[in-house]
């Protein structure tokens, strides 16, 4: 009898077959579109949903509370949708300190001011010890598009260029790092809200399309552009951006730095003519100074990542498949 | 220093890659087959994508590398078997979670409610028998010989203060006797190996020089960046041009010829050697560790009165034929098919160092166009 | 088969234990398995364990083979 | 330090603190307008989000997934807002059985099929053994409100008329007496969407304001009334539907009817007037042929609610503080 | 039958209910003050709206009828510190849960993870101890005359099932002695009892006979539907008015003059009276349960060698005045001010068969304007 | 103090258990603390445990009640 694996919640391959599992009762589903950050209703109103179970809640660069607005704030805006509205729900477990929650909420309140957000709707569960680790919220945020017509890689062409809008992978880093006590001096993670970074590029013509590389990390996100329109991505190791820190820690775990989670950065497809200018726009946010050039859409090896490596070679990035486990020898 | 500077001190590999590559090319006369035999090295080979920067003419194969993967199936049966038994904690490293036995894999006894512990040390293992007094806590040791010294250590620690709730399923393994079983083993031509820088500091240069010296193939210790590979595997060639067979050191910075004897100290007062169970391979002499006498308290087979059972392996799987290096995962009917990183059948795609696994991730199951290399070993196969 | 990292040494603990960092990464390593542990050695960790101090030496074997690849540049030596 | 207990969790007073604890930290909030079902964006799009958790997941008369479009559902149409889209995140502990995810995804795809609603968002999250209690799942339901105004209450008017869609408790009772390994035979829960019932109400001129009664039933629901708007509200105890299975199990765990959740039962203020013809409109739908008039609002004890007893006495009807525990002496 | 229709047999209250509210009127001519000594019928005259129909002249006081109030808080304290121990699972019924001790209640425990279970049958527990035999079950049992068969006739069932894992923490107690109590209280003017259905189920009449013969007290045993205590009310105020004192039975369709023979031989062959620990009452005489010296493996106290602390009730608290009918809940300087039921200070406030929690929420904290009764009351008391 | 509801006996289960049903609930209750326990039967089931049986009983004080309490009204004596 197949079960649900830790696997499963990778945001990998077995994520998407969870996914497909679960769209394939409901009518009129398909999974390309359900893959993009937020759903488009009526035309132009953004909706996205995210549950965050983050473990520990307290991690350096964030919280819980901060997170759960900037996921789901960060799904709107990677599709040109202005984050205007949260409804969220939070399920405690009983015995969990006010104080703690509060200092979550606050969080959360802050983020939502800085963007302008408002709370409309809510809901608070608590279950009895045991039922749930300490804490579980789910936000919906909805708002509107702002762009003329709506970002998703069904624009991908060709020849666009794409872009990291900070250095990767340090969301997933600063988490692995506290589940596996290394104390990283220089690590927070990067959760941080998009919008304001990414609402100048909305002005340009040739943005194609947006995702956060959440769960998965830019090497999941590239894999579903590849596959979901069937076109051919090349990245280019030395390019990417990676700090120090991060290479550490996956150097120690074994981990692979493509597959790290990021909360505040946006892979970017844009024209080749528009990269430069994009570049530009977002590196006046201080958020994203790191954003550089990684890579580009091809017509070749149609379906696949490649990787060009720092020695020369090529080789596939593929989606990966079960949870990422500290690897020794 | 900048955020994207990486480790001070390390080669700055696309500078002086191509001159390498060309110089291999260049020296190259006849095909060579070299088989690394470190699954670090297998996944830095996959990863760097060096395989697609070598000549036609060049394969690389993989060897008996990856810990998890040699685990005999008998042995992962036998630590489930543990679990089942009351309050055990089992602590082990990352990948053995995943590596199926008869019954499934720890990670799946896991997921129903076992306690299973992932440690990123042996230490750790000793520290969780000191906090949960109540719990009996079984530490799973896999490792060649740069785990083994570390295992040894929490023993003689484990003992030193008395620990009582601690035993240890000691599965290391030992690496000349099976490169010895290889290197005889007349289905193989292996024109070079590519020795493991990490063993080698444990071990030394003299543990491998029967390779060069007594069956006349070539070796290079290497390190682990691309371009260390890439050194190596020129090192290979050259020696072959050169008419050469010898064991070059091209890791000093990390090996010292006499090796680390502290280390070889401890392992020989903790441990015996013992024939071992190899995934694939079957028992070979001498290629494993048991617990010396005074050490009996700390086995878990005894402890338990447990034994390693010898299943059968799962129908179709040609993971031996892979660790023995007879066939690379592309040859295996299951790879690809039955066999993906979804629906492992065999280790080697369990572990994210078996070859399998890395000749699925990196070359997308065989069909990415950046595979020079290893269509050329199937060439040879063939 | 033995993912090992450099890390420098920042502060000896106790007389097994010190505290080591790798690009900024702080972590408790043991060091029973090595000669002598000093604040600022270079040591390679495996499994929580250092396993050899990183020194910058050179081998006669490693001198040869890059002479022999710039026999096919242009480019000079370029050291570890 | 105060800690979160399950009493935060019944739906009483202890959970409008929570929420109070939550919103104080928001900008603009205020708590009567939260307590409403939905809330009303841009005018005219109602949203809602709420967890699902119930335990067990399987109850008689429904289950978890049939809950989970349910629940957000009927917190849409009881404003008057037309269940279009939903969102919905899984929350999954390793080791759930796919197929009993897959059985739920049917239940709630059931009634998306049934309403057409369309799931248009979604997240799942799998976390180890021992973090959740199996499966919760999250929805966030969106649609469009098709009244004039908005229903809430603030218009509500003394002498208007209250109204019991269907007999009371049967969700509450259901899952009590599953918990307490009592086996009801004609019980069920009365778990079920309610637009189609309510929808013909929305023509009447008369309709103030209507909420589903689920955590802390009607009870809950008239104190919030009585309460948030400063009006009285008296019931009378002989006009309340209640099925003699849901008396039982009352009577048998010592809990009172008032306070138990429903899952397809909306209390509906209507002027006097209209009250027949709402009636009469209720009893059109097969889920609403115990509808009531069970009460009314008064200018007498503002804030207050009060039953009228069988025996002719009156006394308060509190909003519940702690979690409802059998009682046996 | 339709689905709307209540229990077949019940009297439908609201067709006869106001004649009798009219017989009571009529026939009041002095003011008097009944007890109800159950917490049920406390329940039930709340729920009911009673006092708000009956004349300001009658008033109502509750006494000690709630287990859950009565229990002392050096007995919850003793539980809590048993629950401290390894391996306890403690099974009691819903409301013990909440009770403060001294150190909170078994509620936060369970919050913190303690196994503490809630039960609805004495026999579960057993059942817990049956399920779970490395664990040590403990039933914290508590009641009066109406619950200690149960607990007898699973200590009998456990011994001849001889199972080790399962005691009890007997905090039974007896009704009549704490009524002798009341009655001799000069401090307290009770012109009536109404008496407790249940009890009387099991222990018949003559456990009660002394209050009408020996102290001149109208006494009515009374069901609990709301009819049942209207009768009951009716009942002693007729009593008054015909110059009477006995002792009527109301509730004959459960009650038999003689009691529950089978459940009073139960509880004496598994327990022998003892002096007990009320809270705000103090050490009653008689008016406990201990188990006897056969069945002492069962007892709790003396397997795991603890004992019963007296610690100070909590400052300002005054549950004991309004447990022995002293002050009824709105005179207690805490009420619905620093204790509400979402801050209760005493058991009275938590137990939702407590006076305090029922003048609160059923009068929404003495704020509501339908309470001539409880008002009268406190005219009485001054 | 001692909540008890009225039970219907459907079934005997063993010597000391049956199932009875409170309008239409169905529980299995112990009948230790009973004579007899027959198909039928109406028990006053507190704590899982049948404490009683109910039947039609009357006593003389609440006739008398009955007929006193009428002397105030016109209507006719409903019997319990
Ligand atoms: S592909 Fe699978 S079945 Fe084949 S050898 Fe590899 S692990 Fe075994
Ligand atoms: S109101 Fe609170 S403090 Fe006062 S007697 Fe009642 S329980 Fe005790
Ligand atoms: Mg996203
Ligand atoms: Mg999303
Ligand atoms: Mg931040
Ligand atoms: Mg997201
Ligand atoms: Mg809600
Ligand atoms: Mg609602
Ligand atoms: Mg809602
Ligand atoms: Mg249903
Ligand atoms: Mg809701
Ligand atoms: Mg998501």
């Amino acid at each position: 009898m197949e079960k649900v694996t830790l696997g499963h919640g990778s945001g990998g391959r077995l994520t998407q077959n969870l996914i497909q599992t679960i769209l394939s009762v409901f009518p009129e589903q398909n999974l390309t579109s359900n893959l993009e950050d937020c759903a488009l209703i009526w035309g132009k109103i953004g909706v996205t949903i995210d549950s965050f179970t983050v473990s520990p809640r307290d991690f350096p660069g964030g919280d819980i509370g901060e997170l759960a607005i900037c996921g789901s704030a960060n799904d709107l805006a990677v599709r040109g949708v202005l984050p205007r509205f949260i409804a969220m729900s939070v399920v405690a477990e009983e015995g969990l300190h006010m104080a703690e929650l509060s200092r979550y909420m606050k969080s959360a309140a802050r983020i939502c001011e800085d963007l302008n957000i408002q709370l409309v709707a809510g809901d608070t569960k608590v279950v009895p010890k045991g039922h749930v680790e300490g804490l579980f919220i789910t936000t919906c945020a909805v708002g509107e598009q702002i762009t003329e017509e709506s970002l998703g890689m069904d624009r991908l062409q060709p020849g666009d260029k794409i872009i990291a809008s900070t250095s990767i992978g340090r969301h997933g880093a600063a988490i692995g790092a506290s589940r596996f006590n290394l104390n990283p001096e220089n690590l927070k993670s990067d959760c941080a809200p998009l919008w304001p970074a990414l609402k100048p590029l909305l002005a340009l013509k040739g943005l194609r399309c947006m995702r956060d590389c959440t769960r998965g990390g830019l090497g999941t996100v590239m894999c579903e552009w590849a596959e979901g329109r069937n076109i051919g991505i090349t990245l280019v190791e030395k390019q990417i951006p990676i700090r120090i820190a991060v290479q550490s820690i996956c150097d120690i775990l074994g981990f692979d730095p493509l597959y790290l989670a990021c909360e505040g950065c946006a892979a970017i497809a844009v024209a080749p003519d528009d990269a430069d200018r994009a570049l530009g726009l977002l590196r006046e946010s201080s958020l994203c100074e790191e954003a550089a050039v990684i890579g580009t859409v091809t017509e070749d090896h149609a379906g696949m990542v490649a990787l060009q490596t720092e020695i020369g070679g090529m080789r596939v990035v593929d989606m990966p498949v079960g949870e990422m486990l500290p690897r020794i020898c | 220093m900048s955020p994207f500077d990486r480790e001070p001190g390390q080669i700055k590999a696309s500078y002086t890659a191509h001159h390498v590559i060309e110089a291999i090319g260049q020296r190259l006369t006849k095909p060579l087959t070299f088989m690394e035999v470190c699954g670090t090295h297998t996944v830095s080979i996959f990863r760097s994508g060096i395989r697609s920067v070598l000549p036609p003419d060049l394969s690389l194969i993989s060897g008996p590398g990856c810990p998890v993967c040699v685990t005999d199936q008998g042995e992962i049966d036998c630590a489930i078997n543990l679990l089942d038994m009351p309050d055990i904690t089992m602590a082990t490293y990352g990948d053995m979670l995943r590596v199926p036995g008869t019954r499934g894999s720890l990670s799946e006894r896991k997921s129903e409610g076992k306690d299973v512990r992932l440690i990123t040390s042996a230490a750790q293992a000793l520290s969780i028998a000191e906090d949960n007094p109540e719990r009996e806590i079984v530490f799973l040791a896999v490792g060649f010989e740069t785990t083994a010294p570390a295992t040894a250590a929490t023993i003689l620690e484990a003992a030193e203060k008395n620990i009582t709730n601690f035993s240890i399923l000691v599965y290391h393994k030992q690496t000349p006797p099976v490169l010895e079983q290889l290197v005889k083993d007349p289905d193989l031509k292996i024109n070079g190996f590519i020795l493991p820088g990490h063993v080698s500091v444990i071990l030394g240069h003299k543990a491998y020089r029967f390779l060069a010296d007594h069956y006349g193939v070539p070796c290079a210790i290497a390190g682990f960046e691309p371009m260390d590979i890439l050194l190596a595997i020129a090192d290979l060639v050259f020696q072959h041009s050169n008419g050469e067979s010898a064991l070059h050191s091209l890791y000093p910075r990390a090996v010292r010829p006499e090796g680390n004897q502290k280390a070889l100290d401890l392992i020989s007062k903790v441990f015996t050697p013992c024939s071992a169970r190899w995934r694939g391979l079957g028992l070979i002499p001498s290629s494993g560790y048991a617990l010396k006498e005074e050490f009996a308290a700390f086995d878990a087979l005894l402890r338990f009165g447990i034994t390693i059972p010898t299943p059968k392996p799962p129908a179709g799987c040609c993971c031996g034929d892979v660790l023995a290096g007879h066939i690379t995962p592309l040859k295996c009917p299951l790879f690809a098919a039955a066999c993906t990183p979804m629906t492992p059948v065999g280790p080697c795609m369990v572990s994210s160092e078996g070859s399998c696994s890395a000749y699925y991730k990196y070359n997308r199951g065989g069909a990415s166009p950046w595979k020079r290399s290893p269509s050329a070993t199937e060439a040879a196969d063939d | 088969m033995c993912l090992a990292v450099p890390h420098t040494i920042e502060r000896i603990l106790d007389h097994n234990t010190v505290l080591a960092t790798a690009g900024s990464v702080q972590v408790e390593v043991r060091v029973d398995l090595i000669d002598s542990a000093d604040i600022g050695d270079t040591v390679l960790v495996h499994a929580g364990f250092a396993i050899e101090k990183l020194e910058e030496n050179d081998s006669i074997e490693l001198q040869a083979l890059w002479n022999e690849i710039h026999l096919y540049s242009e480019k000079s030596h370029v050291t570890l």
